[in-house]
């Protein structure tokens, strides 16, 4: 078991440096120049533009610029921000943690609701019941999220006064947001569950445990829902990853601090340095995620945990 | 010898107990309305996208400078816009372009990853290392900073918002698409081609592939959706396309300062995709009951 | 004498998408205390569907009771609500099921699944359920039953779980016990093993046992009582010796005479019932059975019989009575065949002197590495086959048997280079092919086919039947679409197809149809040599003796050479002139087909003749003979494989590996002590 | 203030009657919704406006500019002009201290401004406003002598502005390229915090007692603390003020003017801002547009009263002119003077030989008659929308508009003028800013000018408008820039930005400088 967390934290390490790379890569070729929009153009000299590249080391070749950058990251400097001199790590770390509240409070919503509609949806099949809720999972992946987070800000804190529209300090902040996300999430989840529950409960040990005596709600939520769980942990691993793109939205929307905030701002600029730690943050949270999923997996299903080998 | 039954043995073999017939049949005509209206609903969209002109009454770019934030009725079913433009015509014409982002984004995203996932999937060994560890490295960047990256690479063109959906969209795919050639790889009929000295290749076109790319159809399905939302959150970070005739994504994105004062703007593009994400998801889910290779079976 | 259970006059309906449809007609059967009821029938007849009525488990499958009334112990489940059904589930009436992987939940351990339902009809805390958990663990004969109550289903022996599923079935101490197909997954050792138990189990809880199977050899070891089905409705009930000794109804007597048994006439052709079970949907009017029935008359397709009280037993055959007085009926039906068969046997001898050898198999290995890790790297081996020498002779039928595990199909897969042997030669008509390039080797298999155990599975779901079926000349032979179209409905009319069917699809046809779909797909580029993997375990009893008669018939007509690797030790003696026992990935025992049957040389060999249950309830016997389980093949044990659980090992067993050497005449076998 | 102000600079300040009806009460905290992220808080550094409206809380400048033009002391007591107008001497107040300790004194002032001048601080356009600025003298401790290049009329207004605020020198000198985040000033307002993304929070100054003549309170604010809350998205912003979950929030967009107006919890107060209005630039140096018909028929087409009407619902005036009604110089007798005349466009672009060809667009020489069309994003104030209306009034027309939306203004326009038309505004406190903007290009510049003009005529003009000191004179030439820009169809005046903040009832006393940049001196919240 060690030994094969060791690997995989190697394997991760591997995947998160090969983002940076890729990244890296991608945003040397954007085109459009990072110092012009540092300068005043109208009074920047030619001479203050050579200077100020060759302070920030643009003008070397592309290979001591990636070298440079990765001897800093490995010393855990991430560098500074192109546009306004920021350190980076110290801004990223900033902007984490009301990205991951964001993100926690989104998946627990989405979690939630997910597998309680997935469930009731599978158990009635072809009921109203079932077709409520895929309805309602429908309409989670089909509304663009600015849209729905702006609908809730109009109901829950315009008219009703009940939550703070902005801001990311509290737990107030959080819950629009977080629903607005989670209404997303919900919907894959929805399916997802809805799907393997299916799946499950046509599976023949159903039939044992009914063959028991147990009764129908054992046999769903104690038995059938924990194997259902089992597919549907893997796209909530996924969907956490992806949630990474839907924070850049809502953050605007909800006016919170966080991650999703920076990203845009700072591939716009071509701010390579800010850009590098947004993905360092989000390839670390993805393949932590995904850890966690595996490891929750042996926590659901025994059949991983005794099995020597993970599914890669 | 004679064989006196009926070939129509659909029912025959115990799987059957997993299949369709677990559907009753009351419950069944609900869903199948549904369906039904899900498959009207694409059509009528479809319809809008390759002849707009003979369903919107107005042109989508007029002006009635003078009827400007019109609510719905009237001479404008759907209210006018804060140009005075139509909404429903609006809507209308922008159906091609939305459908165009939505269906090039998925076939890109789609054929790549799928061609992707394919290789990695049958060739193995090292190409399939190789290929995942790129597609893991791709999944870790989030789709939005890729298509944020691409789209201000490259400017906002509709191309280039549809390319920079399609990217992200491919790491989904060749991960499904992997999944499927694996398993579809080791079914018995595939190993009893083999048997009979049928080429790899030939094989992966005959068996493996035929057989693989429903899920993948599926997946396209709810890509269509988000393809378009991908590219109306763009709109909204202020990376869209301007264009005389804007997709729903933008009007919805573009509307929303709207809200309040002319809730029509913004509202009925945004039914548009709902409703299209809707009905395209519906139809996807019923297509996969019905290749589900479990109901083939029964 | 009061019933335990009486079933009367049931019939089930199912809601479909198509309407209703009603799954079994008019069943009544009944259940005294202390007694073991078979219901026997072909796959479909609604055996399954008569048992889960009794626990109205049907209901949660969109199932209903649609008229009748099952009374257990007093009560009638049929109208029972609910609450109070649960409270009979596992405690009154329990039941096993056929796939013990399939039945436990694979996330929860076994202790907690047992202890589950002691729990849930309240039959002490959670302490006494686990201790009485235990012991019955340990009665059902699984060892270090504490160990075990923590582990995982996947972590059990297959023969272990329905050990543990008969400890679950009798935790809460049930007077009804419901098997259905309880050891049809099973190696026949494992088989005789778990009905061995079920008796003792039986005698010592006073239950009574409702089984169901398809192996008449069970019935008769087992039965007081049989209960034949057939489309759902049942055709003859009678006590067991009376059935075997003289069946009443036609389908009756068709199935017994379909059975191979270890003493029929190999020379024979096997009987067969024509065609097969109709479609629920599309009944025949009158009598179910007529279509196939070889004394139906008029009245047979006009009116349905009843089930009626003949010579003190009932039957559902207009003419039960008057049939058993025919002299014909005893006799088995007079074969056509039977001659030509024995002169071509004769044919076959000559050419078995010639020794013209087809395949030479010389020292082959196949290890498979278990994979551990991310790196994957290799710690260990499962030595699927451990070096193994044969020959297969042209023209012949080698036979290949063992339990599961022991490598057979990986063998076979090594034959035909679907896979590459770890080590060894196989020389395919002098040719080791090894040593081909990949055109050799898709040239090779012009000459060498398969016929695969699951017929459905095997073929591609979205294809016709005749790109199934001209695949093969697809990939081999330059034909235009045209005259592949015609090969491929000469290949239908050769297997017994009808010709026209060439556009269907898989999936219209039934289980044997598949299967000679799949024969003829093996036989269209003219091979010499054809591997049937366990072609017709899967098929029913009577479908099988088809599909036996049609291999034996195409290797006549095309001079055909098989390996014919299967479970079935009966099938497996009729039809092949030599046969191979394998056991953990070794060759133990090779010898003609007559020769090993009736002197079995290896332990082994002897353990699993004994284990077949003989259809014929004057003949019951003690079943056991093997104890044990197949070690795992990653750590065999050293010396002799077999010595763990082997009556005649010695120390000398447990050291020194024995060789395959000759004993008699083609007679050969791997042992220090053959008997 | 009830209604929307449409007077010029600080004009709502006079008219806070509500102010004078009830005494100030001190204490309380304002929260105050911004619509973009400031970049930085070091003036010097800064080209946003969004962060001036910070910056000017937490620094003062030498002097400042009144509603009126007139300019008067602030950290400066007095100051004389030399007769060349080339050296400037202030005479400094003395009893003023940083936020940090530091003293302010003639040091203070030198480091400050030799600070911008100094290319090391990569300064923004703090730079451009202190242009002809070269050197300063201390003579004592509170006298410093500013050194100009060449003479300017518009310096003595910079210096007003907040971009060239006087920032600590200990502070800037310590916290070096993070001085933004660490500012320190003499401002009425220390700062306390920023969250990125999220707000900016200031303290009052407790010392504080220098505020200049343009607000009443000349001590410490009465508020103890502003949160500066950046939220981007309208809706969220509007609807935060409406629910009370901040008292005020800046750029109300047309369309919620009148429902906030109606509010009774809500006042709403509307401030033109001061120097360039949104124009709209056409491209000189590319042809076709850099013949003075086709440009005239473009002005011709246009219908920019019904532009401004359709977008702005009559909530933000139209512009006539180069520059805003309210800065001094403005020639009020362009207004009214442009009128939409779609047979006059017509009529030129026939006479230059553009035929319509089958889809309507004109033709010649096989080449269509295009106008590429450059805007940024976001679609700040719906300039996108502009676009959008402008491409179907000039189809009509028949010339082909293609709208390019892009983030990156300073490649696609000031880097490779590939723009037919650019729109763009400026706030500023004196006319001097057209020289930016119209004079020939510098040719050690590094940025393009949007118009590309080179007129020596006209460059004559704005190098004499920089330094004419008469009034009068002054006033002249910068009328005839306007008229010739007007005449020669370089530009396209759209409309004056009214910066429009609006403010639960209980804020009182909210004012504003002559640029239109809120004070908070007097900012007081009613109980
Ligand atoms: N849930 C269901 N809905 C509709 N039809 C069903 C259902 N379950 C079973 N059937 C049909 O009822 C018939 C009897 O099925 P049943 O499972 O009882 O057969 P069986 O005798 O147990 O066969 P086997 O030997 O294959 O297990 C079959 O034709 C089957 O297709
Ligand atoms: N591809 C494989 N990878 C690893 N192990 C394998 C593989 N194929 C077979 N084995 C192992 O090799 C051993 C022999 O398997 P094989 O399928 O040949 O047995 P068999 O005699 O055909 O059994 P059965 O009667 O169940 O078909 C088994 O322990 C099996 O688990
Ligand atoms: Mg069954
Ligand atoms: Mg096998």
């Amino acid at each position: 078991m060690a030994k094969t967390l060791i690997e995989r934290l190697i394997a991760s390490l591997l995947v998160v440096v090969g983002s940076l790379v890729l990244v890296f890569c991608i945003i040397y070729l954007l085109p459009g120049d990072p110092v012009l929009s540092m300068l005043d153009p109208a009074s920047a000299t030619p001479e203050m533009i050579a200077n100020l590249r060759h302070q920030l080391g643009l003008d070397q070749p592309f290979y001591v610029q990636f070298g440079k950058y990765f001897a800093g990251v490995l010393q855990g400097d991430f560098g500074k921000s192109l546009i306004n001199s920021d350190p980076v790590l110290p801004k990223i770390l900033t902007h984490v943690p009301a990205t991951l509240a964001l993100t926690l409070a989104s998946t627990v919503i989405s979690v939630v609701v997910g597998v309680l509609l997935g469930v009731l949806s599978a158990i009635h099949r072809n009921r109203w019941i079932d077709i409520a809720a895929r309805l309602v999972g429908l309409f989670g992946i089909s509304m663009p999220t600015f849209w729905s987070g702006i609908l809730l800000i109009l109901i829950f804190s315009i008219q009703l006064n009940w939550f703070p529209a902005m801001g990311s300090e509290g737990v107030a902040t959080l819950i629009l947001p977080a629903l607005t996300l989670g209404i997303v999430g919900a919907g894959f989840i929805v399916r997802m569950v809805r799907n393997s529950m299916l799946e499950v409960i046509h599976e023949p040990f159903i039939v044992t445990l009914r063959a028991k005596g147990l009764s129908e709600k054992a046999v769903m939520y104690r038995h059938a829902l924990r194997n259902a769980l089992i597919p549907a942990v893997t796209i909530i691993g996924i969907h956490i990853g992806d949630l990474m793109a839907g924070t850049v939205v809502v953050e605007t929307v909800f006016s919170r601090q966080g991650v999703g905030r920076i990203i845009a701002d700072a591939i716009m600029a071509k701010d390579l340095p800010v850009v590098q730690g947004v993905v360092f943050f989000s390839a670390v949270v993805y393949v932590a995620v995904n850890l966690l999923v595996d490891i929750s997996y042996t926590f659901i299903d025994p059949r991983v945990r005794r099995s020597s080998s993970t599914p890669s | 010898m004679k064989e006196v039954i009926s070939v129509k043995t659909v029912w025959q073999g115990r799987k059957l107990e997993r299949g369709s017939l677990t559907k009753s049949v009351k419950q069944a005509a609900v869903s199948e309305l549904f369906v039904i209206a899900a498959a009207l609903i694409v059509l009528f969209i479809v319809i809008c996208a390759i002849v707009p002109g003979w369903i919107a009454p107005y042109a989508p770019t007029q002006m009635f400078t003078d009827r400007i934030l019109q609510p719905p009725g009237g001479g404008h079913w759907l209210g006018t816009d804060y140009f005075g433009r139509d909404v429903f015509s609006l809507v209308v014409y922008g159906s091609r372009d939305s459908l165009f982002i939505g269906v090039a984004s998925v076939l890109a995203g789609g054929l790549i990853g799928g061609t992707l996932g394919a290789l990695s999937g049958y060739v193995g060994g090292w190409l399939d290392a190789v290929l995942m560890r790129f597609i893991d490295i791709l999944m870790t960047i989030p789709g939005i900073l890729l298509a944020l990256a691409i789209a201000a690479a490259l400017g906002p063109h509709l191309f280039n918002i549809v390319f920079a959906v399609a990217v992200s969209a491919v790491p989904g795919y060749a991960r499904v698409m992997r999944g499927q050639i694996m398993s579809i790889k080791n079914r018995p009929f595939v190993m009893a081609s083999r048997s009979i000295g049928t080429s790899r290749l030939r094989m992966f076109w005959w068996h493996v592939l035929p057989n693989a790319w429903s899920p993948l159809l599926v997946m396209a399905t709810i890509g269509l959706g988000s393809s378009i939302l991908i590219g109306s959150g763009l709109s909204f970070l202020g990376l869209g396309v301007i264009k005389e005739i804007p997709d729903w994504g933008t009007l919805l994105s573009q509307g929303r300062g709207y809200l309040t004062v002319a809730w029509w703007i913004c509202t009925f593009p945004g039914m548009a995709i709902t409703l299209f994400v809707l009905s395209v998801n519906l139809l996807g889910d019923q297509f996969r009951d019905a290749t589900d290779p479990k109901k083939i079976r029964g | 004498m009061t019933q335990l259970l009486e079933i009367q006059h049931l019939s089930v309906d199912f809601k479909t998408k198509n309407g209703l449809l009603r799954a079994i007609t008019d069943v009544s059967l009944h259940i005294q205390p202390g007694e073991t009821v078979c219901l026997v029938g072909e796959s479909g007849s609604g055996k399954t569907i008569t048992s889960k009525s009794v626990m109205r488990l049907i209901d949660d499958e969109n199932g209903k009771i649609a008229e009748g009334s099952i009374v257990l112990g007093g009560t009638d489940v049929t109208v029972l609500p609910s609450k109070e059904l649960r409270a009979l589930r596992g405690k009154k009436m329990a039941m096993v099921f056929q796939e013990p992987m399939a039945a436990f939940d694979p996330v929860f351990t076994i202790g907690s699944q047992i202890t589950e339902s002691i729990l849930e009809h309240k039959l002490g805390n959670k302490e006494q359920a686990w201790t009485r958990a235990v012991q019955l663990l340990r009665r059902v004969g699984i060892p270090e039953p504490e160990l075990r109550m923590k582990q995982y289903p996947n972590e059990l022996s297959g023969g272990m779980l329905q050990r543990a599923m008969i400890a679950m079935a009798l935790s809460c101490g049930p007077e009804l016990l419901i098997a259905d197909e309880p050891t049809t997954a099973l190696d026949v050792t494992i088989q005789a093993q778990i009905l061995q138990l079920l008796q003792e189990l039986k005698a010592e809880f006073n239950m009574s046992i409702l089984l169901i199977t398809h192996d008449m050899g069970i019935a008769a070891e087992m039965a007081d009582r049989i209960v034949v089905m057939y489309a759902g409705q049942v055709v003859e009930q009678a006590t067991a010796h009376q059935l075997f000794e003289q069946p009443h109804h036609p389908y009756t007597r068709g199935l017994l005479q379909s059975i191979t048994t270890l003493d029929s006439d190999r020379s024979r052709k096997l009987f067969s019932i024509d065609g097969s079970i109709p479609n629920l949907s599309e009944l025949p009017s009158g009598c179910r059975f007529h279509p196939r029935c070889p004394y139906a008359a008029d009245r047979c397709s006009k009116d349905s019989p009843p089930l009626f009280d003949v010579n003190g037993r009932q039957s559902a055959c207009w003419y039960a009575a008057d049939l058993v007085q025919r002299s014909d009926w005893k006799q088995p039906e007079a074969d056509s065949k039977a001659e030509t068969i024995l002169i071509q046997e004769e044919d076959k001898e000559e050419s078995f002197s010639l020794k013209e050898r087809m395949f030479e198999v010389e020292g082959v290995s196949k290890y498979y590495p278990v994979k551990k890790g991310l790196l994957h790297r290799s710690a260990s081996f499962i030595r699927a086959v451990d070096d193994v020498s044969f020959s297969i002779v042209k023209g012949e039928t080698f036979g290949l048997v063992g339990e599961s595990g022991s490598g057979k199909s990986t063998l076979g897969r090594v034959l035909l280079q679907l896979e590459k042997a770890t080590a060894g030669k196989v020389l395919f008509q002098g040719q080791d092919l090894a040593k081909l390039e990949t055109a050799g080797i898709q040239e090779a298999r012009k000459h060498m086919q398969m016929i695969f155990q699951d017929p459905y599975g095997s073929v591609n779901p979205r294809w016709s039947v005749g790109d199934i079926i001209g695949e093969p000349l697809r990939v081999h032979e330059p034909l235009s679409s045209g005259e592949r179209r015609r090969r491929v409905e000469e290949l239908l009319g050769a297997v017994g197809l009808n010709p026209s069917w060439i556009d269907r699809y898989p999936h219209e046809f039934s289980g044997g149809q598949r299967q000679r779909i799949g024969i003829a797909r093996a036989i269209a580029l003219n091979p010499q040599f054809i591997l049937a993997d366990e072609a017709v375990s899967a098929l029913d009893v009577s479908v099988q003796a088809q599909i036996v008669n049609l291999m034996q018939d195409l290797q006549e007509r095309l001079g055909l050479t098989y390996l014919f690797i299967a479970h079935g030790l009966n099938i497996v003696r009729h039809i092949s002139d030599r046969i191979g026992v394998m056991y953990l990935g070794k060759l133990v025992e090779i010898a003609p087909s007559e020769e090993l049957f009736r002197h079995p040389a290896h332990h082994y060999t002897k353990g699993l003749l004994a284990s077949v249950p003989i259809a014929d309830p004057s003949r019951k016997r003690e079943l056991i003979s093997i104890q044990g389980e197949i070690p795992s093949p990653s750590n065999p044990p050293a010396g002799c494989r077999f010595h763990t659980r082997c009556p005649a090992a010695t120390a000398r067993c447990k050291e020194i590996q024995p060789e395959l050497s000759e004993i008699s005449d083609g007679h050969w076998v791997a042992c220090h002590y053959p008997a | 203030v009830n209604g929307v102000g449409t007077n010029s600079g600080a004009a709502p300040a006079g008219n806070t009657a509500e102010a004078g009806t009830a005494k100030p009460a001190p204490g309380g905290e304002l929260s105050y919704a911004l619509a973009t992220s400031p970049d930085t808080l070091d003036p010097h550094r800064s080209g946003l406006a969004v962060a001036v409206r910070v910056i000017r809380t937490i620094y003062d400048s030498l002097v400042v500019q009144l509603p009126d033009n007139t300019i008067k002391p602030w950290l400066a007591t007095e100051w004389t002009i030399s007769p060349d107008g080339k050296s400037y001497t202030f005479k400094l107040r003395k009893d003023v201290k940083f936020q940090d300790g530091t003293p302010f004194n003639a040091e203070a002032v030198k480091f400050n401004y030799d600070r911008i001048i100094n290319p090391e601080t990569k300064a923004g356009n703090s730079l451009a406003l202190l242009r002809p600025y070269i050197s300063s003298e201390i003579i004592d401790e509170y006298t410093i002598k500013l050194n100009l290049e060449t003479p300017s009329t518009a310096f003595l207004g910079n210096l007003s502005q907040a971009l060239l605020g006087i920032v600590s020198p200990t502070a800037a000198k310590q916290y070096g390229d993070d001085f933004g985040r660490h500012p320190v000033g003499t401002g009425p307002f220390t700062f306390v915090k920023w969250n990125e993304n999220a707000d900016i929070q200031v303290a009052k100054s407790p010392e504080y007692n220098w505020a200049p003549q343009i607000v009443d309170n000349k001590g410490q604010a009465y508020l103890d603390k502003i949160t500066f809350k950046i939220v981007p998205e309208e809706a969220t912003r509007i609807g935060s003020v409406q629910s009370g979950q901040v008292l005020a929030v800046e750029t109300v967009p047309p369309q919620n003017v009148l429902a906030l107006k109606n509010d009774p919890k809500t006042q709403l107060i509307q401030v033109n801002t001061v120097g360039l209005p949104y124009t709209l630039f056409f491209n000189t140096r590319r042809a076709p547009w850099n013949d003075v018909k086709a440009r005239q028929a473009v002005q011709a087409a246009l219908d920019v009263d019904t532009i401004v009407k359709t977008l702005y619902l009559g909530t933000y005036p139209r512009a006539w002119s180069a520059l805003s009604p309210g800065i001094f110089g403005y020639d009020a007798s362009l207004e009214n003077t442009i009128k939409p005349d779609v047979a006059k466009a017509n009529k030129l672009l026939d006479e230059l030989g553009w035929v319509k060809g089958a889809d309507g667009i004109r033709e010649k020489d096989g080449k269509k008659l295009t106008l590429h069309y450059v805007d940024g994003s976001p679609n700040r104030e719906k300039r996108n929308d502009i676009a959008v209306i402008i491409q179907q009034q000039l189809k009509s027309v028949g010339i082909a508009v293609e709208v390019e939306i892009t983030k990156d203004i300073a490649t696609v326009v000031y880097k490779n003028g590939a723009h037919d038309l650019y729109g763009n505004s400026q706030v500023n406190s004196d006319p001097d800013a057209l020289r930016n903007f119209y004079h020939t290009q510098d040719p050690k510049a590094t940025k393009l000018t949007i118009a590309g003009l080179a007129d020596p005529e006209l460059d004559k003009l704005l190098e004499q408008g920089t330094v004419e000191q008469d009034v009068t004179k002054r006033q002249d030439i910068y009328k005839k820039v306007q008229r010739y820009l007007n005449d020669n169809a370089v530009i396209l005046p759209i409309y004056v930005f009214p910066y429009t903040v609006a403010a639960s009832r209980t804020v009182k006393g909210l004012k504003f400088d002559s640029l239109g940049y809120p004070l908070f001196n007097d900012v007081s919240i009613q109980k």
